[in-house]
């Protein structure tokens, strides 16, 4: 199971944790798992409308970001972060993310 | 840059009559560094440039013991310095011909041209203070002398009345243990414009001062010959009192602002500053001559 | 882990000429604005005098009718934008809001944000046409500091803007309903901040303020464009990111992005500041109204007040040790000004600020605020360089008060491999410490200062560096050469660095490969050039598009020597057969017989890279302070930056001297000076005030190689990283020269004076 | 609206070389969109960055600041008249042997700049190759590298550098 690094801002919704392990193969599924136990989570980091992690938010996994991919695998032991998607200039319309 | 027309006359009476005909739309064109980016901002608009650059007396450059120096007023910051008789002479000039902007600038702005321009920071004003500059005007009028202290009456203002335009810059030769300097500060080492500037000569008789004067740029509408700060060290040594004194009347003389380059009261106590390192290598100079 | 020379490069790590080089010395490489097309007109845009304003009405029937003048638009000629979040670069931004920031619809925002423009014959004439549009403006109090902003009687730059809470800055988030100029907040946590104070035997908390800087780029915002009669779109411009920028094109104007070809061309530097788009957007309007090429540069003027500066920033930071040296929390509050829309780059500034150390309790929070001044873009490291300024000149403070070596006070708090960011983030492979180590075992940090009045300082950084998409494609040429296409505007020598990694792969010279770069149309998306991105993305496509192009070559081959193909191997440029070891083949021998074999070879392909591998940094910097005048003179410098592998290491070098000197300059006396109704006073070279060359010493560049051990040629990103460090690395210098501690940039000389004239005044009191 | 051209006739790279011009025209202007030559670059179009560096009878000026029509009778050398047929002059070699360029857009000024240097002083120290270039400004390169390419072709040139 993947370990969610739960953005501070929305750690009430986790009911203060910091962390939770959830199952998923990828990063949707570990999405909506995660907001299954938590809902709220996939309003927040999920724009439905582009079947995409919403603008300005990369996904990390274990330490390699990813973008906004929903469809990245996560493995078993992996830890997942949703950050800024920060750069010199990076994450664009169509591009991935950056950590 | 709006529609203009150029002239380009080769004599005095020709460039009179070009400015007069327009008056205040007209302006005379030297090396241009200040005018051209002047009109291009809008910040003048002319109907006509007086190129004067293609008049012999304006590029005349020459100097004899008796006669003393005379710059015509488009003659560029370069042959000044390269002239190794005049730098030798004339010090405060040679500081001034040196850090005017970079060498491009140098290739083309004239003090003629820094001096007419009437900026308060105007580097070269206190320089040709500090050697009794006087200033040679051309009008419909005939000709004029004007001490350069008196040339500037406001921030881009001048004594030049319609028709009128500057021909040249003439200074005396100076006297024996003579030593002029000129300093300004910037937060750059170059390409910069004077946050103060403070220009000094000196006459010495051994060690004791016969005449000084000081004249300080960036710390009022225009640069100013600060008086009594020469005064005060005249007809002594230049102790660090009597330094400091003349730096304290120059202070005295400085009626800055705040603005981006400083606040009036850093820019004041930089006209201390200064004035002291000045005289003192004024005073060096003058020892050395 | 490999080390660089455990990989034995023939070719990277070497120092070729650029392949653009000769075009660059001899006047002949065509920039944006060298870029000419039969009938072209000039376009001029018309900028706000006020910094905040309401648009009443506009006439333009004066400029109509000057002779010469073709076109004349305004807000109202683009079509209503969709109040959309996109990602812009590092930001991100609302499509509504590039739209408005492109060309002000009802209000003007800041003073020079476009509200009109002319296509004209000439550059005059259309100067003039500006200058003839009546614009009645109804003046706004504005508000132009982030502090400020964000109390509840400030004016609002946008009345129907309401704070988010959310994880970054984007919707839904958690919406206030509280009408404000602060467009997000956010905040970082690790640990339990509480517990980590109660830990601490010494703690300091300042303040820091910044002031906006520009990326000062030497060539002006250019475009030329044409909206032809089929409503295709081209243009031709000065670009970081062709594909983004066409894509922002498309937002705004409503039109299909394949109706939209950007043809970079060369680039007169950016530093993230030609990622947005400006002119290109009413270029393409004044074509498509007068039917005619339109070609639009912004004066020097124009840049800095109507493009994207970096924001200006306030810092409350508090940091807290052991007795014994140990680093035990860290708090900060960011508030960055964002300009005239909402997208600073405070997010990456929250997340570089501590990043340099292992600190196991951390909280920040962070503000977005809008402001009237420039919408802010990004520039080298974006947010990084004003967060950690505050960082390192708290680190150092906590160093003297705990009596050790500032040097040795970070080595000792070094963050390594698999430590947490302020994010939760476990650090990958990188050498943070190594570049601390190295500058300690440096001349320079042996060296004695030598003089009164002079210090010494130290900083370190940190910037996360990017991936972003890539698309090369290489075709095997007969005579051994390969060309290689990209699509990746060369802003500072990516293709010396592309080619070299080309020619590795395929065991030829870097001289043999010959760098193209294509427009929108004719090669698969890239990302931007930014990010420290460039070298690092094209890599792993290279290294995608030699191994098929070489595989292909192997099957050629195969043919040739009537053998299977794996029976055939690669190595070091030869071709040979693992059967019979007399039949070898180089690859130029090989390239030469490929008509016989099945035809030319050329291959694709598109990657989308990950781990860009993180970039830290260590400077060092020595100056001597004039306590007279306050004017600081730099007497020495070394920087010293894990660069994972340089490619071309005098290239590398020179990102690292570029990034310093800008860090330098952002320090000692660049700004926007401001005065209170919101007009910046200092716009031009004269008065903004760029380091010169004989404001500077040499730049050393110490390059620590610890490879990216995600990326093929090992390479992480090496071009913002340097821009970080200067900051804090001056204000710790200027400490120790004359014992004031300077909180505010830019450290001007007056304000240097001015502390220690306090100082004098503080000790006279104490006394 | 255009008012009348003036005819000037110059001497650019050794070329007799004529041309009209509006009196507002710059020099800068004149070379870049009447006489084609895009070598010269145009940074900031008031003197204080030196990309539109060329050689104006003999002394370098920031040719935004001259006029096109001030230009009758001079001789003009630009970016475009400094490597000849045989190949790249020293210090352009130097340049690209030293990295001293990244965008490239203030090269031309550098180079015309450097060159006037070296013809005048041919050994210069690098405090006087960094007053020299202080009227030109880069902002990719720090300016280290740039330095050590002048001090480079110094040597070339027959300085002893």
């Amino acid at each position: 199971m993947a370990t969610v690094w739960i953005p501070t801002p929305y750690r009430e919704l986790a009911g203060g944790a910091s962390t939770v392990v959830v199952p998923g193969a990828t990063v949707r599924q570990v999405t909506r798992n995660l907001d299954s136990a938590y809902p709220g989570f996939w309003e927040r980091l999920v724009d439905d409308e582009r079947d995409r992690i919403r603008a300005g938010i990369t996904v990390v996994v274990n330490g390699v970001s990813v973008g906004y991919a929903l469809y990245e695998p996560v493995g078993e032991d992996d830890e997942v972060h949703y950050l800024p998607a920060i750069a010199g200039g990076a994450g664009q319309l169509q591009g991935t993310g950056i950590q | 840059m709006r529609p203009i027309e150029y002239v380009a006359p080769t004599t005095v009476d020709e460039a009179v009559a070009a400015l007069a005909e327009k008056g205040d739309a007209a302006r005379p064109l030297a090396g241009g560094t200040d005018i051209l980016v002047q009109l291009r901002g809008g910040r003048r608009a002319v109907d006509r440039i007086v190129d004067v650059k293609r008049i012999p007396e304006l590029n005349e450059l020459s100097y004899d013991a008796q006669a003393g120096l005379r710059v015509g007023a488009a003659v560029p910051c370069h042959r000044i310095y390269e002239d190794e008789a005049i730098a030798a002479v004339y010090p405060g000039l040679m500081d001034v011909a040196t850090l005017i902007g970079g060498i491009q600038i140098q290739g083309r702005a004239s003090l003629g041209g820094n001096l007419c321009n009437a900026a308060p920071s105007g580097d070269s004003i206190p320089a040709l203070i500090a050697h009794n500059a006087v200033a040679e005007v051309a009008g419909p009028g005939g000709k004029r002398d004007v001490p350069v202290e008196d040339f500037c009456t406001a921030p881009g203002r001048t004594v030049l009345g319609p028709g009128e335009f500057l021909v040249a810059l003439r200074m005396p030769t100076p006297p024996a243990s003579f030593g002029a300097s000129y300093l300004r500060f910037i937060p750059r080492n170059e390409m910069d414009i004077a946050v103060a500037g403070a220009g000094a000569s000196v006459v010495m008789d051994g060690n004791t001062v016969t005449a000084c004067r000081v004249a300080l740029a960036s710390v009022a509408p225009t640069p100013v010959l600060a008086e009594e700060a020469g005064a005060a060290l005249v007809g002594k040594e230049p102790t660090d009192d009597a330094l400091a004194q003349a730096a304290e009347a120059a202070r005295a003389a400085a009626k800055p602002i705040s603005d981006m380059r400083g606040t009036a009261e850093y820019r004041t106590h930089l006209v201390g500053v200064l004035t002291t390192r000045a005289l003192r290598n004024a005073i060096q100079r003058a020892k050395e001559a | 882990m490999t080390t660089v020379e455990d990989r034995n490069y023939k070719v990277i790590g070497t120092r070729p000429i650029r392949h653009d080089g000769a075009d660059k010395v001899t006047g002949r490489a065509i920039y944006g604005i060298d870029y000419h097309m039969t009938g072209e007109l000039w376009g001029k845009i018309l900028r706000s005098p006020h910094a905040h304003a309401n648009i009443v009405k506009i006439d333009t029937s004066k400029a109509e009718a000057l002779p010469g003048v073709r076109a004349v638009i305004t807000g109202r000629d683009l079509p209503v934008a969709a109040d959309m979040e996109v990602d812009d670069g590092e930001t991100s931004i609302n499509t509504m809001h590039l739209s408005n920031n492109v060309m002000a619809h009802r209000k003007a925002l800041y003073r020079g944000h476009a509200v009109a423009a002319v296509a004209a014959d000439n550059q005059h004439i259309a100067e003039d046409a500006v200058n003839l549009i009546e614009v009645e403006y109804e003046v706004l109090p504005p508000v132009l500091n982030g502090r400020e902003a964000m109390k509840a009687d400030a004016p609002l730059v946008h009345p129907e803007q309401t704070t988010k809470s959310m994880a970054f800055r984007f919707d839904p988030g958690t919406d206030t309903g509280e009408k404000s100029n602060i467009a997000g907040r956010t905040e970082m946590r690790l640990g339990d901040i509480d517990e980590g104070f109660k830990q601490a035997d010494v703690i300091v908390e300042r303040v820091f303020n910044t002031n906006w800087v520009h990326q000062g780029y030497i060539e002006a915002q250019n475009a030329t464009v044409l909206w032809n009669n089929d409503d295709s779109i081209q243009v031709w411009n000065s670009s970081q990111g062709t594909f983004n920028q066409r894509q922002l094109m498309a937002e705004i104007l409503k039109h299909p992005v394949s109706k939209i070809r950007i043809t970079p061309q060369e680039i007169g530097g950016g530093f993230g500041g030609k990622i947005p788009v400006y002119l290109e957007v009413p270029a393409a309007v004044l074509s498509k109204k007068s039917g005619r090429p339109v070609k639009m540069m912004m004066s020097r003027a124009e840049v800095f007040e109507g493009t994207g500066p970096a924001s200006g920033s306030e810092t409350v930071c508090k940091m807290g040790a052991t007795k014994d040296g140990k680093i035990v929390a860290a708090y900060a509050e960011l508030v960055f000004e964002a300009g005239a829309f909402p997208g600073s780059a405070v997010g990456a500034g929250a997340q570089g600020m501590f990043t340099t150390y292992n600190i196991e309790n951390i909280l920040i929070h962070a503000y977005d605020v809008v402001v009237n001044k420039p919408k802010s873009a990004a520039y080298r490291s974006p947010g990084t360089p004003q967060t950690c300024f505050a960082a390192e000149s708290v680190v150092d403070e906590l160093a003297e008060k705990v009596g050790i070596d500032p040097l040795e006070f970070r080595i000792m708090n070094a963050a390594k491999e698999g430590d947490r960011r302020a994010d939760g983030v476990a650090h990958p492979v990188m050498g943070n410490l190594e570049c601390m180590v190295q500058l300690k075992e440096s001349n320079h940090y042996k060296s004695d200062l030598g003089g009164p009045n002079r210090g010494r300082g130290i900083a370190s950084g940190y910037w996360g560096n990017a991936g972003m998409p890539a698309s090369c494609a290489v075709s095997v040429n007969p005579d051994g050469t390969v060309s290689l296409a990209e699509g990746s505007p060369d802003i500072g020598g990516s293709r010396v660095s592309l080619a070299m990694m080309t020619a590795e792969a395929f065991g030829i010279p870097a001289e043999d490969v010959i760098p193209i770069i294509k427009d929108t149309d004719s090669i698969g998306y890239n990302g931007l050039t930014a990010g420290s991105s460039t070298t690092l993305r094209n890599g792993v496509a290279i290294a995608q598009v030699a191994k098929q192009a070489i595989d292909l070559m192997k099957a050629r081959a195969a043919r040739l020597w009537e053998t299977e193909v794996d029976n055939v191997d690669f190595a070091d440029g030869v071709f040979f057969s693992k059967a019979e070891s007399e039949l070898k083949l180089t690859f130029k021998e090989l390239a030469g017989k490929l008509m016989e074999t099945g035809g030319p070879i050329s291959t694709a392909a598109s990657v989308a890279p990950r781990g860009a591998g993180p970039s830290f940094s260590t400077h060092m910097v020595d100056v001597e302070v004039d306590p007279e005048t306050g004017k600081v003179d730099i007497l020495r410098y070394t920087a010293a930056q894990d660069v994972g592998v340089a490619i071309h290491p005098d290239y590398v070098e020179g990102q690292v001297q570029g990034g310093a000197v800008q860090g330098i300059g952002w320090a000692l006396n660049e700004e926007y000076f401001y005065d209170d109704s919101g007009r910046m006073m200092n716009s031009s070279y004269l008065d903004y005030r760029m380091p010169t060359s004989l404001d500077l010493p040499e730049i050393d560049a110490i390059l620590v190689q610890v490879p990216n051990p995600d990326h093929p040629f090992g390479v992480r990103g090496v071009a913002e990283i340097s821009i970080v460090p200067p900051l804090g690395a001056l204000a710790n210098a200027i400490k120790a020269a004359v014992g004031v501690r300077m909180q505010e940039l830019p450290m001007a000389p007056y304000k240097i004076v001015k502390a220690l004239w306090d100082k004098e005044a503080e000790s006279n009191g104490a006394g | 609206m255009p008012s009348e051209k003036i005819h000037v006739r110059t001497t650019v790279n050794g070329e007799a070389t004529d041309f009209l011009c509006e009196a507002n025209q710059s020099l800068l202007e004149v070379l870049r969109d009447v006489l084609y030559m895009t070598g010269t670059k145009e940074g900031c179009n008031d003197g204080n960055c030196g990309a539109c560096t060329v050689n104006l009878d003999g002394r370098i000026v920031d040719s935004c600041l001259v006029l096109g029509v001030e230009a009758q009778g001079a001789t003009i050398e630009t970016i475009e008249g400094v490597a000849t047929p045989e190949g790249l002059h020293p210090i352009q070699q130097a340049f690209l042997e030293n990295a001293a360029l990244q965008c490239g857009i203030c090269t031309p000024g550098f180079i015309v700049a450097s060159k006037a240097l070296l013809e005048r002083e041919p050994n210069p120290s690098e405090h006087r190759i960094r007053h020299w270039l202080a009227g030109n400004l880069c902002r990719c390169t720090g300016y280290d590298k740039i330095v050590r390419a002048v001090v480079d072709a110094a040597g070339h040139m027959g300085g002893k550098s």
